[in-house]
């Protein structure tokens, strides 16, 4: 109980010791690269694009992508589209669900600006201040085309280590936390729990 | 040997329960008590393993004689059978009452069950048989009896139905053979029903009503009603004797009727027979099939723990009844062997089921959950259990399932074997349903206080927790037992390997090949990243957060989509059937009391005249 | 004291299995996408999912059993593998029959669903429930295919199974094993786990069912185990009706043959809910088998 | 007196209504409640203006042919000062989508619920609620609902609402194509 405590409400999510593969580290990354699974978690208008990435047209799988409903199992978040405040609680909670190394690929203007909903009450303006994005695809919506770049980005930065969302997640947390902690205010996640039981 | 002489191995047995059960009645002191009642219940085992030699080489006799008639008692290999697995059960089921009795009652009645149970197992004759049945239902009804007056009622009139039957079927067979000894009155019936002395009618009457007084007590569907509630509602330690041994008496009467009067062999084949079958034998593989298919399918759609349990006994004394029903060698010994290893298993499952009562007061699964962190002994002990019942291989439960499932197929009765791949599946269902309503999941903040279940209980599961795992490995070790009285047509090639004529099963090689597969598997975990402890409520819930305060497991109607598409079955139910007998009966006795005891002094001389008029024509008068 | 030859022969059949397997799970994956116009992934994905799953830098935990799970399952998928008589190597097969693989080949089931039920979520717990409730109602069906089979040779023992099939005809030669092979086939796609009864996984449904909670190494374990499993299944369905082989390319094209006849079913079927599929189990298939055990009696 | 007024208003109907399913179903519901006034908008679409007092007893009528509630959607007349609720009903016997539109003044927002003819009104009227601060009596559960728990109390769908500097207020910094200065924004 008592070290459950010191990881506090996040319960150990960042302060954990990473394992390092040092033998067989090449092999690992170049799988990492050949095969990201995506969280199935669509937020916004983006989430229209992804039947034609997956079907026939564009068919992402040919790269070993695939998407994933458990995030447990997921590598890369796709943000697709303007992030509400409620949205990115959620996004939030899920993306500490995954495991590192983990990707994050925003679509869009909205992540990046807030896009069309630049004054509206209820759209994150910047959505990297929150959680960091590994890559931002730029348009409103981007087509498939522009998401497949994305991904290929993605993927080049995987071999080359760049993509390193996760690390500085971690490194950085208390930045995140800080900013999570002004836009929804302190406990937000035991709050948030709690308002749903009147739900159910 | 030396240690007992011969002449003190039977009354030590049947007695000591009894005596201790007495004592502890009287010496109504803790520690007393549960000191007397469990010295009661380990003289029967000292007893009988002391016994072992001499008991399966020979047979030890005993008579008693009460001047009216004379009460024979065997000690041979089968008797020493099922009274060692009976007493095994008495030693945990002693432990599990130290810790959840604090009541002489419950000693004296449950230890007077233990003495009647003995008496079947080593009867010689009906009247010693019938003797000792009524004080083994006695006992039990005595232990209901206490907890809930309209179960032990339901026991009641079920017990004394079969009760008649046994004592009219005994009548007749005596009325024939003038003889009570069970060798001997076989051996009559036979030559008189080939001298055509017995009409065919009498032989299957009789056979009949054995069947109905033994299917009582084994709970055979539609005579399972008192059962569900009968183990219930008791002391759940007891219902680990209950149903793990009072049971078995049911299975052992359909023995005696089916083997130790070897010759009603001829008397099944006086029945006739139905494509290929024994008519006799078929009708006892169906009842059996029957009950396996309805007591599981009643078992994964319970929501009471204890009734879980119960019906899934049913169902398990159901794959005995069938086995001996398909009649040929693999699958009689395979019902042998599921004696043994339904009484570890289930007696087990009820310990545990009383170590949770115990502990949390609570007896339906929406009320349990995470106990597996808070109760990590009784928690492994569980596991045991329910990969013995649910028969994964290196378990006894496997061992004995796998027999019958042999002889069912090589005995060409291929729906009866369906129906045990259908009861598999079932039970697999339901242990899955324990495993998960009880022991995992979010914990009911209720239950943060919940300990480890006491020592005594422990050594009880223990006591039967062993057997599960050596008998499952070395199922030589019961063929072999099994083989000195019944020949089995079991080849046992060594301790670990036994082998039908069809048929091989090597469990040392399993479980050995399964530690390699395990190691195997172990390998590649370890080499994996470590495993960081989480929370439960660190669950993935579509993104939601969860908080500790609703409890997101499923724990009420977990099956309910075969409720669903069983809906047309569960619409008709023999419990509701006999409560509508019952209502229909007491308004029929109501109707004929008010019809004839009307007050009318007029009517009651019409009834003397009428009562006179009869008996004047059938010529008594 | 020890049998090296079978030792080396019980490793090589591993790894053999263990590619096959994964080149069988890429099979499937990329004659679903050419049916459905795609290209595909590479035959060899999933071999780089799993490299990838279990080079996860980090791994999560709900306790004892949910770690013993995924090791239990392979590890009783290994043992199920190890007592089918593989083409011409024999292995473990004279030590079980055909009822302990038969049971083996389910108990993998078990160990998963112990593990996914003991981390608590309502996705996974719905997963075990539909789960377990395809089993009960694919048991009665696929106890009958195997009853009528058994019937028919007079023999449990899998070696003998597949002598007397090489001496007298594949099993699907026999009319009313016909019968039973159709029932077995159409089991078998709920032993797979693809449509029409993928509801336990029912991917964009509830998150992928019982391993929702499943991530990293013990994602890795688990797909190493369908791997296994999937050549174990494949494999004891060749053995049971199409006569076993007598050497490895033999049965690979067998089990090839048994698992496009699972790919073509499965992509052009929509997907059964459980109360259906129980319904569905319980009429045809279960007809068929009753007339196929009465035909072979 | 009032008959003839309710035979010349009946005239009225006759000639502006036209003979379809939709007139009649208008005309019948009319000639029940003389209060309300009904129009036929196209195919398939009909329309009520009802006094916000007799609001819930036409709601009731209506119910009779228009089994569904919809939606309860408000428009927000900020220059009349007054809102406009209008309540999506849907026939689905007649298979006809019925608007039935009340004012209310914005400053005393209270209409009663109508929960006990639709009870899923509950949960359009708590969304009412919480965007235009519209108080509906009788529904029990009004309160914070789907905003942001800062949010409630503030109506942001209220044409009056000030939302730059709200957005100011919360996002702070990155909010930075805003500009006090500026009348015209390009996005």
């Amino acid at each position: 109980m008592d070290e459950r405590k010191d990881f506090g409400e996040n319960d150990g999510v960042i302060h954990y010791e990473l394992q390092e593969f040092k033998l067989f580290e090449p092999l690992f990354k170049w799988a990492r690269k050949k095969s990201l699974w995506i969280v199935a978690f669509c937020t916004g208008c983006g989430g229209i694009e992804m039947p034609p990435l997956a079907t026939a047209r564009y068919d992402f799988e040919r790269f070993g992508i695939m998407p994933n409903p458990a995030p447990r199992m997921a590598d890369l978040f796709l943000i697709t589209g303007y992030v509400t405040p409620k949205t990115l609680k959620r996004i939030i909670i899920t993306y500490e669900m995954m495991q590192d190394p983990k990707y994050l690929l925003a679509h869009g203007s909205c992540p990046i600006n807030g896009g069309v909903y630049w004054d509206s009450y209820n759209v994150v303006k910047q959505l990297d201040k929150y959680i960091p994005i590994d890559v931002a695809i730029a348009g409103c919506m981007p087509r498939p085309e522009a998401v497949m770049d994305g991904i290929m980005e993605i993927m080049r930065k995987i071999e080359t280590g760049e993509a390193d969302g996760w690390k500085r997640y971690r490194e950085n947390y208390e930045y995140y936390r800080r900013n999570q902690d002004k836009l929804f205010g302190e406990g937000w996640r035991e709050k948030e729990a709690k308002r749903w039981l009147a739900w159910i | 040997m030396t240690l007992v002489p011969e002449a003190y191995v039977v009354p030590l047995t049947l007695f000591s329960p009894l005596v201790f059960g007495v004592l502890a009645w009287l010496f109504d002191r803790d520690w007393v008590r549960e000191t007397l009642g469990v010295i009661g219940a380990a003289v029967p085992l000292t007893v009988l393993s002391l016994a072992y030699e001499k008991a399966s080489s020979g047979t030890i006799s005993y008579t008693i004689d009460t001047g009216v008639f004379k009460l024979h008692f065997v000690l041979n290999s089968l008797s020493w059978y099922f009274a060692f697995i009976g007493a095994l059960v008495g030693i945990a089921m002693a432990f599990g009452l130290s810790s959840t009795s604090r009541r002489g009652y419950d000693w004296l009645f449950s230890l007077m069950s233990f003495t009647g149970v003995m008496g079947v197992f080593l009867a010689r004759d009906f009247v010693s048989l019938f003797l000792f049945w009524e004080l083994m239902t006695f006992g039990s009804f005595m232990m209901v009896l206490r907890r809930n007056r309209h179960e032990s009622l339901k026991y009641f009139v079920l017990s004394v139905i079969g009760a008649y039957s046994m004592l009219l079927a005994i009548g007749m067979v005596y009325a024939k053979t003038g003889t009570l000894d069970y060798a001997m009155a076989s051996q009559t019936l036979l030559l008189l029903t080939k001298m055509g002395g017995v009409s065919k009618a009498y032989v299957d009457t009789i056979f009949a009503l054995f069947l109905l007084a033994f299917g009582v007590k084994a709970g055979v569907v539609p005579l399972h009603v008192w059962a569900p509630g009968a183990y219930g509602e008791n002391d759940q330690s007891y219902t680990s004797f209950f149903s793990g041994v009072l049971s078995k008496a049911g299975v052992y009467g359909f023995i005696i009727t089916l083997f130790v009067m070897p010759s009603l062999y001829g008397i099944y084949f006086a029945m006739g027979t139905f494509h290929g079958h024994l008519t006799g034998t078929y009708l006892i593989a169906w009842a059996g099939a029957v009950t396996v298919v309805v007591a599981s399918f009643l078992a994964v759609l319970q929501e009471d723990i204890r009734k879980l349990l119960a019906y899934s006994s049913v169902g398990q004394v159901g794959y005995i009844i069938l086995a001996l029903g398909v009649f040929n060698g693999v699958a009689v010994g395979g019902a042998m062997f599921h004696v043994l290893s339904h009484a570890m298993f289930k007696g087990l499952f009820w310990l545990i089921s009383a170590a949770l009562i115990l502990r949390t007061g609570k007896t339906r699964f929406e009320d349990f959950g995470g106990l597996a962190e808070k109760m990590p002994v009784t928690f492994a002990m569980a596991l045991i259990a329910v990969l013995s019942l649910a028969g994964i291989p290196p378990m006894a439960g496997f061992a004995s399932k796998w027999l019958i499932y042999e002889g069912a197929i090589q005995a060409h009765m291929p729906l009866v074997a369906g129906t045990i791949f259908l009861g598999s599946a079932l039970a697999f269902a339901y242990v899955v349903r324990f495993l998960y309503a009880v022991w995992f999941g979010q914990r009911p903040s209720d239950l943060d206080d919940v300990r480890e279940a006491p020592l005594p209980l422990l050594v009880g599961m223990t006591v039967l927790a062993i057997p599960n795992i050596v008998f499952g490995i070395a199922p030589g070790l019961a063929v072999r037992l099994i083989n000195r009285f019944f020949n089995t047509n079991i080849t046992v090639n060594s301790y670990y390997s036994i082998s039908t004529p069809t048929g091989t099963y090597n469990a040392l090689s399993v479980t050995l090949v399964l530690i390699v597969g395990l190691a195997i598997a172990g390998l590649v975990y370890i080499y994996g990243a470590n495993a960081r402890k989480i929370k439960v409520t660190n669950t993935y819930q579509s993104g939601n957060p969860v908080t500790e305060e609703y409890n997101l497991v499923i724990r009420r109607n977990f099956y309910r989509p075969l409720a669903e598409a069983l809906d047309f079955w569960l619409k008709y139910s023999w419990d509701r059937f006999y409560e509508r007998l019952a209502n229909l009966s007491e308004d029929f006795a109501d109707w004929l009391r008010e019809g004839f005891y009307n007050g009318n002094v007029q009517s009651y001389s019409w009834y003397l005249a009428i009562i006179l008029l009869i008996l004047a024509i059938w010529g008594v008068l | 004291m020890f049998d090296w030859r079978l030792i080396l022969d019980a490793i090589g059949i591993l790894i053999y299995a263990l590619i096959v397997g994964f080149i069988f799970m890429g099979i499937e994956r990329k004659a679903m996408a050419r049916i459905q116009r795609r290209i595909g992934p590479p035959i060899y994905q999933p071999i780089i999912d799993t490299l990838k799953l279990l080079g996860k830098k980090e791994s999560v935990s709900h306790g004892f059993v949910y770690n013993f799970g995924p090791v239990f399952a392979l590890g009783v998928s290994i043992t199920a593998l190890l007592f089918i008589p593989i083409a011409n190597f024999q292995l473990f097969s004279s030590n079980a029959d055909l009822i302990v693989v038969a049971y083996l080949l389910e108990v993998p089931m078990l160990g998963i669903m112990l593990g996914a039920m003991s981390s608590g979520n309502p996705y996974s717990a719905l997963g075990v429930q539909r789960g377990l409730l395809t089993m009960v109602a694919m048991q009665l069906p696929y106890g009958l295919a195997i009853i009528a089979l058994v019937q028919h040779w007079g023999t449990f023992k899998l070696s003998q199974l597949v002598a007397l099939q090489q001496l007298q005809g594949w099993s699907i030669t026999v009319p009313a094993l016909a019968l039973a092979f159709i029932v077995f086939d159409i089991v078998f796609q709920a032993l797979l786990g693809l449509e029409p009864f993928d509801i336990i996984t029912a991917p964009a449904e509830i998150s992928m069912g019982p391993m929702v909670e499943y991530g990293g190494k013990h994602a890795a374990l688990l797909f190493t185990q369908h791997a296994v499993q999937l050549f174990a299944e494949t494999a004891f369905f060749a053995v049971l009706f199409f006569g076993g082989a007598s050497n490895l390319l033999d049965l690979f094209l067998k089990q090839l043959l048994v698992l496009f006849i699972a790919i073509f079913v499965a992509s052009i079927y929509p997907r059964f809910t459980i109360d259906q599929a129980a319904k569905f189990f319980w009429k045809w298939p279960t007809i068929i088998g009753i007339i196929a055990v009465l035909l072979t009696v | 007196m009032d008959m003839n007024e309710n035979k010349t208003n009946e005239k009225v109907e006759e000639t502006r209504l036209p003979d379809t399913k939709e007139g009649k179903l208008v005309k019948a519901l009319i000639g029940k409640a003389p209060y309300a006034e009904g129009s036929v908008r196209r195919e398939r679409r009909v329309e009520f203006h009802v006094p916000a007092e007799r609001i819930h007893d036409f709601l009731e009528l209506a119910s009779e042919t228009f089994e569904m509630l919809m939606q309860i959607s408000v428009v927000d007349w900020l220059k009349e000062g007054e809102f406009e609720v209008v309540y999506q009903l849907w026939s689905v016997s007649e298979g006809v989508h019925a608007f039935v539109r009340t004012r209310i003044p914005r400053e005393d927002a209270k209409l009663p619920t109508v929960m006990d003819i639709w009870p899923v009104a509950e949960t359009y009227e708590r969304e009412a609620h919480e965007f235009f601060g519209i108080i509906f009596k009788g529904n029990p559960r009004l309160g914070p609902f789907l905003l942001e728990p800062r949010e409630y109390e503030k109506h942001p769908l209220r044409k009056d609402f000030n939302m730059l500097s709200y957005v100011k207020a919360i996002y702070g910094d990155d909010f930075d194509r805003y500009d006090e200065s500026k009348t015209n924004y390009v996005i």
